[in-house]
């Protein structure tokens, strides 16, 4: 089994951030795992992304471009990557930025207010976590507690800001198990 | 009637540049396309890129551009000079680009007298690369490969391009300004024009040090960014002219040696 | 008399003409553009001198000024 | 060791302080700045010493000059960087310096851009600089192996005196993944004393002189000999390389190095699930090349495909290697481009189908 | 004009000027430091410019600017200081700048010895800086046709706008032999304005961008798809060698270039009076190789023997022509020593009488 | 019983060079071989053998000793410095060699603080490869690249590394001296000693800075060659001591950006 | 017909010019010819050496490794080079500076006072031309009044010194072609 | 008592001693050593005065000085 996905955004939204999160959970459970920026030309420009790659065998191509899922964090990330999503696949977009959906009918769409639930939770900066979780939940590639540790483990520094993040990460995921279900 | 007395500058492209917010590689660019403007010398000048966050400048100005390797754009510079006295070549460069791998193009383009003008931007740091130690980094300064601040018992004292080139006999002129803020930015724009005036009189070399920020990589925001520029860089980069071509007179030292050198046969 | 032009999409709301308005008349908007910033505007147009310190300082070249009639410059530039 | 999720060019670091390297002399550029930037950080906690060079020139000749008082020492760049140490890697050659150079390899030519690419392949295989010279060349495919493959590299930097290049691409830099460092390893080779290096005459021992330079040819000559002695050892004992899947039949013999390969074992799987019969050769010395290794696993496929990241130039080994034996055709993307299991796919059923041109003969 | 008798470095420059090369940015390095020093008196008396560049990075980097500008310019240097260039060599390539580059070879590695080589054969050919680029590399082996290759090289150069590499060895830099400068010597190409020079923008024209940098990869990609296409270009049209006694029967096909031909078809003519037969090709080309020429000329033969000043390094691309078909031998000497005629002769005896050993396969 | 007084230095090798006759490159050799002696440190000496006519200094140092490429022997010997920073370390370069070549490298070994001894040899031209013109080279000496003399319209005036050297703000030693008289190289070994004193003590960088003759090339025979120095190279190039260590302060103005710079993510 | 020499002494002595000189003469007379100086380290050292070849076809090698005479001008030069001369080959040397012949008896051998000569002609610097005038006069390579010509046109800017030059190379070709009677 | 010692293999024949001396007392030979050189010879050596500028001034170290007894040095090298 492997899951991979692209999440991409801002630079400032943390999506490197919840993709080595993510990364760094696949590795804890005993998977392969590897996580790839975008370095390229694009940084400049003020966006960014990642691919992350979870699998119960090595990683062969760690650059995806098919990806089972793309988490789509504002406007020009989901006009790159959405017609990269693999048939089947999930796209994830970030409605409190993005004003339109998708009109892909072959993949599931998966329309999360992340910046909107993280405002309700006065926790302005924890978009990207609702995000997270939201993957988490639709995807299950790792288990939402074993994320929910690694949550505590990144933020150890600043233990003030734990419980908002777990609580943006809870709210996501719900959001993506419902998705699904 | 309405007209604008203040826009681009027709020798600027009319393009947004991929410059961090705030940083004053813009200004610097501007005032460049603006002094080509007002010498009317837009139809020959070439423009010499460096490779630093300027590297796409061939993209900003509407000039003829040419790219140069890693610190060499004197050299560049010099190959297309010599090649056609009757154009006007300008360099830009970074600070890590001039004054760390390109520090023997510069002194030895500044010492053989190439008659072109060099736009050195210096902002304490490599942008480009995200935000390494340069040459010109000041004692303390953070930067990814100083992560402790930069230690002088270490990596020595930041290095001051324009006095340090002042000392070589050849008659250039070199002058040191800033762009953090509009009055001093009018004073730079001066120099580069006293500069781009040398050249075009086929008098000298010349090279204005303009100090710039990099609020990205200083992890500084822009405004702040002018504050700690004026704040740390001016008292250890000195404003200023520290060298006119007629500052040092000319005679030439008509030496020979008693005979003309034979080979080994 | 001055007027102060900026342009929306070009100005990444790095606030430097903010700061350098020696009339303080220009602010940040609460609107983003194309690219993702919040971009300057001019609040008070009739307070302006025409100083053009705005228009020097802006590092992409967002800010154009047009003026009605001749113009007394404060400095050369 | 517990694993840890590092950067390649962080891995490629530790590995280097793992291995009792001290001393990094460097110059920035993407895609390894985090390398220096991790050495800048990490040496001196160990009590070693990173220096910012003024320029590549000038970061290779102070790893000559380090190396030459026997030290371990590390250098890293991409592309550009590499072709300004040509020089100085000619010299440490010649002087039999073992050192260690990590090229990350962008794509060119000049300044090109700053994404993957593997167009450095003859550089760092045919000798960039002049002279009848070789590094040993090892290529790594994952994090791990790279950092493996800087620790093996040290040790057989000191054992043939020689320097060895880690050839990346842009992926193996940037790229997360999981890595684990042993705790005891052993050297893989026996380490003499370093009784050449240049540590101050006592008179304990003859004077030690670092140098290439023989104004005499028939001396020149003997050194020359000597080196190509060497080089035939490396080619005897030191080639490295991975099949998959050639215990199997197969149809079609892929040959990849490096990230690519990664890409090539995706589209094999994929391929079988077609019930398409493909295994791969991979090159991990890329001096010495296992030309053996990759006639014989040859033998069985019809026809052998060549995946790079370049125009075109480990196919040229490999043609050595196969001397018209079996149809050879390729892929390759260039400018930063990356080939994916698709296209590769493609490409082998392309070969299946008798629609891909074979690679002309001369 | 009549001949005159001219060092090959003297005759190199004043080729040059006679090409029309008005621009000489170089560094002194033996054996080579005649064309410089003949360009500094030469060039002023027509009007053009000599510049003593502080180093050849700097150097290549001039030529870099003055041939963006559309002039035709020219440097000189040896083994060390080519490795310097290599950087700029790169950029020149990716910006498809018409130059002419001359290394007249001294042995290696590192700083090595002044003597002749043939060391830096893989330098030339396949790329010794970064990035998937070549060089049309001309070699000559007389004085005379170094002039002419000089010559020549500028039209290709201009023509492809690609750098051409003049390769020749420390003998040619050094002896003398009589040389003819045609007066009325019409360029070999159809040469095209340089519309792409970047001489001021007026607005008639396009910018004039002088670049090899392309953030995008797909825009890098499409750039080294437009260069790999001269390439082919040039291997259709480009490729040159000679061939010697190979319309009679021969036993032994001699394969050579540069002055060490010229010491084979003495080694020739002695076989011959002994009673042995031995055909010779000759590559002038270096890259656009002839492949195809070789593979037609070993067909008569039993054996191929390469003789060649170095540990062999053209022997890659013999053996890329041939891919097995027939035996191949190998004569080298290295670090500045010659081969002799005598030598050639013996290993020709030898590999008649089976006792030269192949060299092998893999 | 008789006594040498004057001999062979133990850190010289005890064969004969291959300079030509009457150049003072042996000379210098000699009292650095001398200072090294003195110092009692030459068992933790290595020195650094430029490309130029001293490439073959190794031959003649007992001393451990090693190459560099040309120009970069500041490079070398920092790497060789910062690895076993309890060696002694010296670099012995040519005028081609440091102020040509090798420009960028003489710069920033200094501008570091690297505290290692540079003796710079200055004869005004390139010995080795057959009298080319070098940075150093006299306006209106003729070279084999200038044969109707230096012209500083073309090739700028000669570059006076000492005095460039001493406007860095690092601590440094910096001189310049001659051996072409014997009272000359009295005063030049006096350079010599506190310039290497300076690194035994790890106190800063050191650069020696000689003006040479090179009869050879500058085709004069030596004893009219000591003159010709002397009349044409002293005026130029002025001997004394440029700058001392405790000639600046120290203090390190610690500066800190705001922040940590942070990287785009 | 090929005819090759090397040529050697010290530095200073001439030899390369007397090699330009032959080498011109032969292209002068319609031959092939090469000039190759030894320009390796042994220069430094004082010594000076170089190889004329001249051929009615074109010129092979321009290196000699077995030439069919030497012009051994001072002693080292006579023992670097004096086993090298081809069987049957001509030995020439300046026994003005060398007090030792040959011990080859496959070889012939001249002995030329060089320097005295050019001593007993006023012209101190001339051995060199006695030395080139001996060789024709030996081997007949060039014929010497060609030789004269280009004598005369290589010192024409030192009108002075020709006449000297001259008899030198007479008093040379004398000696040579006795030699070879 | 000081005496010079002359290597007539290590000189080079530049003269730069002769020059150097203050007693004027050392000239050149006239018989050539073995890499033929004209080597430099004491001619006087009763008249010399200690004062080592030939030692100091032959860049081949072809000169070492001899003392008997203890010696005043002119200057300190
Ligand atoms: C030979 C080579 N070395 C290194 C680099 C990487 N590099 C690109 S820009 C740069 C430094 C830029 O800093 P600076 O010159 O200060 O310009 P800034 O970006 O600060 O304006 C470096 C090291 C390169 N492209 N080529
Ligand atoms: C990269 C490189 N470029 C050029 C040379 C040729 N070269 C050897 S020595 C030298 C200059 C020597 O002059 P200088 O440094 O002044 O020393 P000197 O011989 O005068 O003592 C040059 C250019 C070289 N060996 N390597
Ligand atoms: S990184 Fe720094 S120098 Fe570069 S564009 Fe951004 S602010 Fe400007
Ligand atoms: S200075 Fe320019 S870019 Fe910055 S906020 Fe003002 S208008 Fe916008
Ligand atoms: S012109 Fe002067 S007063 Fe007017 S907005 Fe700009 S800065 Fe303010
Ligand atoms: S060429 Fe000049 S510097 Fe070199 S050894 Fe001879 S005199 Fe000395
Ligand atoms: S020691 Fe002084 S006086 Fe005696 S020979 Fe030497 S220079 Fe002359
Ligand atoms: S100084 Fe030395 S080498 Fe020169 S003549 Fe005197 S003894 Fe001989
Ligand atoms: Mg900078
Ligand atoms: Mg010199």
């Amino acid at each position: 089994m492997q899951n991979d996905v692209i999440m991409a955004g801002f630079g400032g939204q943390g999506i490197l951030l919840i993709g080595k999160m993510l990364a760094y959970t696949g590795m804890q459970e005993g998977l392969e795992v590897s996580w790839m920026p975008s370095y390229g030309p694009e940084m400049r420009g003020g966006t960014a992304n990642c691919t992350v790659v979870i699998s119960d065998r090595p990683v062969g191509s760690p650059v995806i471009q098919s990806p089972r899922a793309v988490v789509a964090m504002n406007l020009p990330s989901l006009d790159k990557f959405e017609p990269m999503v693999r048939k089947g696949g999930l796209l994830l977009i970030n409605s409190s930025l993005i004003d339109r959906s998708s009109t892909r009918d072959d993949i599931r769409i998966l329309l999360v207010p992340a910046n909107d639930i993280a405002m309700e939770l006065k926790n302005p900066r924890g978009g990207n976590m609702v995000a997270l979780g939201a993957y988490v939940g639709s995807s299950h590639a790792v288990p939402i507690d074993a994320v929910e540790r690694v949550v505590r483990e990144t933020f150890s520094s600043k233990p003030q800001v734990i419980d908002a993040n777990i609580a943006a990460l809870h709210r996501g995921y719900e959001l993506g198990e419902q998705a699904v279900a | 009637m309405s007209e604008a007395v203040f826009k681009n500058p027709g020798s600027l492209a009319d393009v947004q540049t991929h410059y961090c917010p705030g940083c004053t590689h813009g200004v610097i660019h501007r005032m460049v396309a603006e002094i080509v403007d007002e010498l009317g010398v837009k139809e020959r000048t070439i423009g010499i890129a460096p490779v630093g966050c300027a590297v796409l400048a061939y993209n900003y100005f509407n000039l003829d551009f040419h790219e140069a390797s890693h610190g060499r754009a004197p050299a560049v510079a010099t190959g297309i000079k010599r090649a056609r006295p009757d154009l006007m070549v300008f360099a830009y460069q970074g600070d890590g680009d001039l004054a760390s791998i390109g520090a023997a193009e510069i002194v030895h383009c500044a010492n053989r007298g190439e008659k072109v003008t060099v736009v050195f931007v210096n902002n304490a740091i490599y942008g480009m690369t995200g935000g390494q130690m340069a040459p010109t980094t000041l004692p303390g300064q953070i930067a990814t490969t100083c992560p402790t601040g930069r230690d002088t018992d270490l990596a020595g004292f930041p290095i001051r391009i324009a006095e340090m080139l002042s000392t070589l006999r050849t008659p250039a002129f070199i002058a040191r300004a800033s762009v953090h803020k509009p009055i001093y930015a009018v004073h730079a724009k001066q120099m580069l024009r006293e500069a781009f005036t040398y050249q075009k009189d086929d008098r000298c070399f010349s090279l204005v040090e303009i100090l710039s920020t990099c609020p990205t990589n200083w992890g500084i925001p822009p405004a702040e960014s002018t504050e700690w520029l004026e704040k740390n860089m001016i008292p250890y980069y000195p404003l200023g002219v520290f060298k006119r071509p007629d500052g040092e007179d000319r005679a030439p030292l008509p030496i020979r040696p008693a005979r003309r050198p034979h080979h080994a046969e | 008399m001055s007027q102060i032009v900026i342009n929306p999409d070009r100005c990444k709301g790095c606030e430097l003409c903010v700061h350098a308005c020696p009339q303080k008349i220009l602010g940040m908007g609460k609107t983003l553009n194309a690219k993702g910033y919040f971009y300057a505007e001019v609040e008070e147009q009739k307070r302006c001198i025409g100083c053009r310190l705005c228009c020097i300082t802006c590092p992409d070249v967002a800010i154009e000024m047009h003026s009605h009639g001749t113009m007394y410059h404060y400095f050369s530039y | 060791m517990a694993k840890k999720l590092m950067k390649g060019s962080e891995a490629i670091g530790e590995a280097a302080v793992q291995a009792g390297c001290k001393l990094f002399y460097g110059y920035p550029i993407t895609p390894q700045n985090e390398i220096p930037e991790y050495m800048s950080h990490r040496l001196p906690q160990i009590g070693g010493t990173f220096v910012q060079a003024e320029s590549e020139v000038s970061a290779s000749n102070m790893l000559y000059g380090a190396a030459g008082s026997g030290e371990r020492v590390m250098t890293s760049s991409s592309s550009p960087g590499i072709s300004l140490m040509t020089e100085a890697i000619s010299y440490m050659a010649g002087s039999e310096l073992p050192v260690v150079l990590v090229n990350i390899m962008r794509a060119g030519p000049g300044l090109g851009g700053i994404l993957p690419s593997q167009a450095d392949y003859f550089q760092a295989t045919k000798g960039g600089g002049h002279g009848d010279y070789r590094l040993l060349v090892l290529a790594p495919w994952s994090v791990q192996e790279a950092a493996d493959l800087v620790q093996d590299g040290f040790d057989l930097a000191d054992h043939y005196r020689n320097p060895v290049m880690i050839l990346g691409d842009g992926l193996i830099g940037q790229m997360m993944e999981p890595v684990e460092f042993h705790k005891d390893r052993k050297p893989i080779k026996e380490l003499k004393e370093k009784i050449w290096a240049a540590t101050g005459y006592d008179g304990t021992r003859p004077r030690a002189i670092i140098n290439s330079l023989f104004l005499d040819p028939a001396t020149l000559e003997k050194h020359n000999h000597k080196l190509q002695a060497k080089y035939a050892e490396m080619t005897r004992d030191e080639i490295r390389y991975e099949t998959y899947g050639t215990d199997k039949d197969y149809d079609i013999l892929i040959v990849a190095y490096g990230t690519v390969a990664r890409v090539c074992s995706t589209a094999m799987e994929d391929l079988e699930a077609d019930g398409i019969k493909a295994a791969m050769i991979r090159p991990i010395s890329l001096f010495p090349f296992p030309y053996e290794a990759i006639r014989k696993a040859a033998d069985k496929a019809d026809a052998v495909l060549v995946v790079e990241l370049s125009a075109g130039q480990m196919i040229e080994d490999v043609r050595l290697a196969l001397e018209g034996n079996k149809p050879i055709h390729f892929h390759g993307r260039m400018g930063g481009m990356l080939a994916s299991p698709e296209e590769v796919m493609e490409k082998v059923k392309e070969i299946k189908a008798g629609k891909s041109q074979e690679v002309s003969h001369v």
